[in-house]
């Protein structure tokens, strides 16, 4: 797509922070989420989920479930379409269709605690838990395999006995290793022999979950026509659509999807989980039937960001120049294969210019929930491996973490790690306005007076931001407002920022366009919400409509005054015509004259985009520890990011104040707590501690605008950088105040102890000097 | 069954629940007001935070036949037909919500703070909304909007004229290609 | 002429090469040209007529969404790589 | 949810009865933060829920010449919201100021809390140095528990069956008390204690020594365990740094800690000494009337 724009100097609407047009719904509590729905002869259903995380199914017995009173259906495996063992493209890339039947409901074997083996639908919902209960099944419990290295050990059980591993591509059988790749460039032999400084180090991280506040739920009904209906919180009702159609071997076009204001899903509501069960359901009992997914569930059974292992080694020269880096990568993809290794190989280089640099990738499969996307999947485990590096290499050479990151700093034409050369990025305008912050030049007393340590830390961050396809139809109503209709699901202002792009087009406030977000019949294909690529990529096909409204409404204008379309003009919201300076009209008094000229007007802007160009994150954070109990306070934080163009600032200052203090949370306290057996013991949100209001000061944000050429306002995606930095950053600030190197998340008040002891004890047995 | 008879954002209402329902589930699906959202039925998330006889609860943790006699306020119950609590106001121009699913529970917390404690200060405001947690907003524009909305009641409360509620409109040019804007620490720091 | 990078999986087929200068104004022509330099690589990249499910190609500094028919300037650095999946 | 009848009685009497019909498939709801939460969980199939609300002995708060007696289902902020109550009771209102959030003090009770006889319960440790006492009715009539005494095991108490607490007893503190109770959290607020410990002394008039001491434990082993022998030891010693280090030091060996999610035999072991040291020091400033 070609932008045939310039940038603007000034705009009206851009840059503007209006009220957002759902937000008087969603203050009043008006506002409809999946779980408000209620469809007349609606009915509840419920999930029995399996209690292992490894085992074969022996026996299935539903028997007391049908016969208790209020039940209406019961469906288990057997009731899925026979899935193959074939690699299908159900939008999210390619997947074993047995797989994405399995995770579903199992039919044979379970690879997850908490893998649905059974459904009801009964009366109300508490009728269905109650019954759910009754369902017997017999397993035979096999031992689990939780980390990395176990999988990858020789003998170890073999989770998916159907799973093809891919190892350099080569073909490897009965192998839990579903896949392994290498990108490889420059010599990283030569690289580290011209190097005077070498860091190699080790990192480990656990499971971490979106954590969105909205349980999963769908409500399914199938009508007389044989045609399904599903309403869902999802991130892209169109990629509910396809995976439904896939799952259940149905034409796409027998399934309308109706997306339901969503509660936040950060990359974990893209797959779906319930909306199939309660089409089977449906489909049986002829009602149509609601899910509402349990806490407990969400946690243990919907999908996590990967933990796993990484190590990153990295030379510099004595100047401070990067010669070569080194890594491998193995991340958890949970059950079944799919971990964001792919991505975090693209992320992890990609703040410096390096010339020789190898990355090793794992995708390995463990018994743990499959784990899906989570806001920048891959980049965060990435970074926090590098950046960590990266600091230690500064503090070995003494050089300043923000003069080192400039000095190596990719720039327009680097490559990254994956070979792909960068087109306009903003890192070194990033990394300088960083070095202007308050923040960074502000003094941290380190020393507290009571015996607390202090530290600082900053950290670089990278998301490629993804484009694809996105719809909008503009209508123009006869008093000047505007309909908009999109396919994006809004999860945190995007109807804002889209709208706003078409109102600064079309030259009137940006409340005068109405959006709605349509289901998928009521507009053209759209991708789902997600990889930071709506305001961009859905904002863009505004754009483009509201151009061509604004082609159709000159034509409009023309026929009114009698002039030659290509007579007429349009400039600062005013249509007029070039040969009579008399006939002027703006936006909202053409409307209302629309009546005659030719029936309403109704456009639509389509585009299919490639990167939403890649942008860029630098982190300060300061943070004191108390060195009695390891317990972490983050008492001053700063955000600084290439944006590209602020549309909303308000909601882009909340996209990165969010992303990091998700950032936090996996930094502190987030993790899956595995028992031996595989069981999530801290499954609920008291012991799976993300942060509260009380654990957080204010975050500074600093917005960078690096023009984007891709985009007519030069938007870059927003939502995902936050994410990136903050783990090494907290990582890098408590190296500064406690002087020891953390390299397994969370750093939780019992680890940074342990090292504090080790630290200690190193020191006893050092002799003295 | 139980018999409830209570009164919810000053509407008498009478009705029977199962004695097992959660008032949560009571306000949802018996009185049908699904302002007030399930996140965890533990107790450790408060979106379903309602005021029950004055005092803000986590509805999925009280009997709906708890209710019986009682007084429940509602996010839907926030407003008056003339104009949003301040809350609302300020939430929606500070852009303190994001997905909003932990919005009503954010605003029937920080009402039944301002009610009792109309000046809180920042810290006060965070120890008071702990127990409502959100995911996407990392809380500084919540906090912002609470503080904001207790300027807004005083005013209120002083001139009892109508405070014009105008969204802050600073467009920002940006003339080169690469422009820098920040937004900091107004306001109290925490520390 | 267009430069295709190879990735480490399909460097094999070859013969070692990172790098490979081939013609082609279109995607669809550049990976004709392979075929032809290195029998059976063409099976690597393709599926029925259109690339692999999964793969991308990057023509310049970001992905082709227009497959086969992408055009190609004179100097394009051509990268295929894995499709990656998005998130947040 | 097991479908369960939902009983409202108005005296201790009606309650016994309810209780006693039902047996074990009934449970006492005082403030429904751990039964709803562990009966949706599966822990219980009921029959009936008994609210005790209802019944003026357990909504009471009285404060007296002889001391304070709470009733078993009041919800913590009445506790810490009275200023007379607050001034005497310090380690209680730092117990009932931070069982979880504003909404759940709004519900919670120290008396559920005690019956609910988790480890890690916030409130029983203060209870105990408080000198607390259970008042328990029951079929064959009412009886007193120490609260040191009450928690039998994870879970378990010395609740008999038809059994409910309908006050918790408070002796009046001399003028030279002071208690105090912190607990280990990785988060500020939300959580569940890692270690807790609350701790009291009595000082002499002159505020040097210590008459009598109390320390308990919370999260480091079956029970919440009275920290016996540290706290016998400390009476008539001078009250300074010295006598709390060996204290705390004694309270860390009578911790018998497990491994779980949130936190090591270690850790643990370490937060006790930590925490005891920071509440002995805190129970002293606050007899000496800092």
């Amino acid at each position: 797509m070609v932008a045939t724009f310039e940038p603007k100097k000034t705009y009206k609407v851009i840059g503007t922070r209006p009220i957002r047009h759902d937000g008087y719904d969603k203050v009043t509590g008006r506002a409809l989420y999946g779980a408000d729905l209620k469809l007349p002869g609606q009915v509840w259903g419920a999930v029995l989920r399996s209690p292992y995380a490894h085992a074969n199914i022996t026996r299935m017995d539903t028997s007391e479930a049908e016969k208790y009173p209020g039940v209406l259906a019961v469906v288990t495996a057997k009731d899925m379409p026979k899935a193959e063992s074939k690699m299908v493209d159900l939008g999210e890339g390619t997947v074993n269709e047995k797989h994405e039947v399995d995770r579903i409901m199992a039919s044979d074997k379970i690879v997850f605690r908490g893998q649905p083996v059974a459904a009801v639908a009964a009366v109300d919902r508490n009728t269905a838990e109650e019954a759910v209960k009754l369902i017997r099944v017999e397993y035979q419990p096999l031992q689990p395999v939780l980390t990395v290295e176990e999988a990858m050990a020789k003998g170890a059980p073999i989770i998916l006995p159907d799973l093809v591993g891919d190892d350099l591509g080569e073909k490897v059988k009965k192998t839990n290793m579903a896949k392994h790749f290498r990108h490889e460039f420059g010599d990283v032999e030569k690289g580290f022999s011209q190097a005077k400084h070498i860091v190699e180090r080790t990192f480990k991280m656990s499971m971490t979950h979106q954590g969105y506040i909205e349980p999963h739920n769908a409500v399914a009904m199938w009508d007389e026509d044989n045609r399904l209906r599903i309403w869902t919180g999802t991130q892209g009702a169109f990629a509910v659509r396809k995976q439904m159609a896939g799952i259940l071997k149905l034409d796409e076009s027998r399934v309308k999807v109706t997306p339901m204001e969503i509660g936040g899903g950060f990359g974990g509501k893209i797959p779906v989980y319930l909306e199939p069960i309660a089409a089977l359901l449906s489909k049986k009992c002829r009602r149509p039937v609601k899910l509402v997914m349990e806490r407990k569930a969400v946690f243990e059974s919907t999908g996590p960001a990967p933990g796993g292992t990484l190590r990153v080694k990295v030379g510099v020269d004595a100047s401070g120049k990067i010669t070569a880096a080194a890594s491998d990568m193995k991340l958890e993809a949970g059950g079944f294969p799919g971990s964001a290794v792919g991505a975090a190989a693209m992320c992890i280089y990609s703040p410096y210019n390096i010339p020789n640099t190898t990355i090793d990738g794992w995708d390995i499969v463990v018994n743990k929930p499959k784990s899906a996307p989570y806001r920048a999947p891959g980049a965060p485990q990435a970074h926090f491996a590098m950046e960590s590096v990266i600091d230690e290499l500064c503090e070995k050479g003494g050089w300043d973490p923000i003069d080192f990151r400039l000095k190596n700093s990719a720039k327009e034409g680097t490559r990254r790690g994956d070979g792909v050369k960068f087109g306009s990025i903003g890192n070194v305008d990033v990394l300088k306005a960083a070095s202007r912050s308050p923040h960074w030049k502000s003094v941290l007393n380190k020393d507290t007076t009571d015996g607390k340590k202090r530290g600082r830390g900053i950290a670089s961050g990278y998301w490629f931001n993804i484009g694809l396809k996105s719809a909008v139809t503009l209508s123009a109503n006869n008093d000047g407002t505007v309909s908009l209709v999109e396919g994006s699901t809004d999860i945190g202002g995007s109807r804002a920022s889209i709208a706003m792009q078409a109102a600064e087009v079309l030259g009137i406030p940006a409340l005068d366009v109405r959006p709605t977000v349509a289901d998928t019949e009521g507009v053209a294909y759209n991708d789902v919400t997600g990889g930071s690529r709506t305001t961009y990529a859905t904002g863009f096909a505004a754009y483009e409509a509201a151009i061509k409204m604004v082609e159709e409404l000159k034509a409009r204008a023309a026929r009114i005054w009698n002039q030659d379309p290509s007579d007429i003009l349009f400039k600062d919201g005013v249509f007029s015509a070039k040969k009579d300076s008399e006939l002027r009209l703006n936006f909202k008094e053409l409307s209302k004259k629309l009546g005659e000229t030719g029936g309403p007007v109704t456009v639509t802007g389509s585009v299919d985009l490639s990167t939403g160009g890649g942008a860029y994150g630098a982190h300060i954070v300061d943070v004191e520890v108390d060195t009695e109990t390891g317990k972490v306070e983050i008492l001053r934080y700063t955000i600084v990011q290439d944006v590209g163009k602020a549309i909303h600032p308000s909601y882009v200052e909340g996209q990165m104040q969010g992303g990091v203090v998700q950032g936090i949370g996996w930094a502190l306290n987030e993790e899956y707590f595995m028992t031996k057996e595989g069981t999530m013991a801290n499954s609920s949100f008291l012991d799976y501690r993300m942060p509260t209001t009380l654990d957080l000061p204010k975050i500074e944000t600093v917005i960078v605008e690096v023009f984007n050429p891709g985009h007519p306002f030069g938007v870059r995606g927003v939502g995902e950088v936050p994410i990136a930095p903050p783990i090494a950053a907290i990582g890098n600030a408590l190296h500064d105040a406690l002087g020891v190197r953390l390299v397994e998340t969370p750093f939780k008040p019992g680890r940074i102890m342990e090292a504090l002891e080790a630290q200690s004890k190193a020191a006893a047995v050092k002799p003295k000097r | 069954m139980v018999h409830v008879k209570t009164t919810i954002n000053g509407q008498p209402a009478e009705f029977l629940v199962p004695a097992y329902l959660s008032l949560l589930d009571t306000i949802r699906e018996v009185v049908g007001l699904t302002g007030a959202k399930e996140g965890c039925l533990d107790g450790n998330c408060g979106a379903c935070t309602v005021i029950l006889n004055g005092r803000i609860v986590d509805s999925c943790l009280v009997l709906g036949a708890e209710a019986n006699g009682g007084e429940i306020t509602t996010v839907e119950g926030l407003a008056t037909p003339d104009a949003l609590h301040p809350l609302q106001q300020a939430f929606l121009e500070e852009a303190a919500l994001q997905c909003g699913i932990c919005t009503p529970g954010f605003l029937v917390s920080a009402a039944a703070l301002l009610k009792r404690e109309p000046k809180a200060n920042e810290q006060r405001i965070r120890h008071w909304l702990a127990g409502n947690l959100c995911r996407c907003t990392g809380y500084d524009k919540i906090v912002r909007a609470v503080i904001k909305a207790e300027d807004m009641s005083s005013q209120l409360s002083k001139s009892k004229a109508k405070v014009a509620a105008k969204p802050t409109a600073k467009s920002s040019a940006s003339p080169k290609a690469s422009s820098v804007r920040s937004s900091g620490r107004s306001g109290s720091g925490r520390k | 002429m267009p430069v295709v990078f190879l990735p480490f999986n399909l460097r094999k087929y070859a013969g070692g090469a990172r790098q490979v200068v081939v013609t082609g104004k279109t995607l669809g022509e550049l990976i004709a040209a392979m075929e032809t330099l290195y029998p059976g690589m063409s099976a690597h990249l393709l599926e029925e007529g259109r690339l692999r499910p999964g793969l991308v190609a990057v023509c310049g500094t970001t992905e082709t969404r227009q497959g086969l028919r992408q055009q190609l300037d004179e100097d394009t650095e051509v990268h295929f790589i894995q499709a990656i999946s998005g998130g947040a | 949810m097991h479908p369960f009848a939902y009983v409202e009685p108005k005296t201790v009497k009606e309650a016994v009865a309810a209780l006693s019909k039902y047996g074990d498939k009934a449970r006492p709801l005082a403030g429904g933060t751990d039964l709803l939460v562990q009966t949706r969980a599966g822990r219980f199939n009921l029959d009936a829920v008994v609210n005790l609300k209802k019944i003026p002995e357990l909504m009471s708060v009285k404060l007296d010449a002889n001391g304070l007696e709470v009733g078993a289902a009041v919800p913590c902020y009445r506790v810490y919201e009275d200023p007379k109550v607050s001034a005497a009771f310090p380690g209680l209102i730092d117990a009932a100021s931070l069982i979880g959030g504003i909404q759940i003090q709004s519900r919670a009770s120290m008396g559920g809390n005690l019956c609910n006889s988790s480890p890690s319960a916030d409130a029983t440790c203060p209870m105990i140095v408080h000198n607390g006492v259970a008042v328990i009715a029951g079929p064959k009539g009412t009886r007193k528990v120490a609260i040191e005494e009450f928690c039998t095991g994870p879970g378990k108490n010395a609740l008999a069956a038809g059994e409910f607490v309908v006050t918790l007893q408070f002796p009046k503190p001399s003028p030279t008390f002071g208690a105090a109770y912190e607990r280990f959290i990785p988060r500020n607020e939300m959580d569940i204690a890692v270690v807790g410990v609350a701790s009291s002394v009595t000082l002499d008039a002159a505020g040097k020594t210590i008459k009598n001491a109390r320390i308990a434990l919370a999260a480091v082993g079956p029970i919440p365990i009275y920290a016996v022998a540290a706290s016998e030891w400390l009476k008539g010693k001078p009250a300074n740094e010295a006598s709390i280090a060996q204290a705390a030091a004694m309270a860390k060996a009578a911790a018998r800690p497990i491994t779980d999610m949130r936190g090591t035999i270690e850790q643990r072991k370490h937060l006790v000494e930590v925490l005891a040291r920071r509440t002995l020091t805190k129970a002293i400033e606050r007899a000496r009337g800092k």
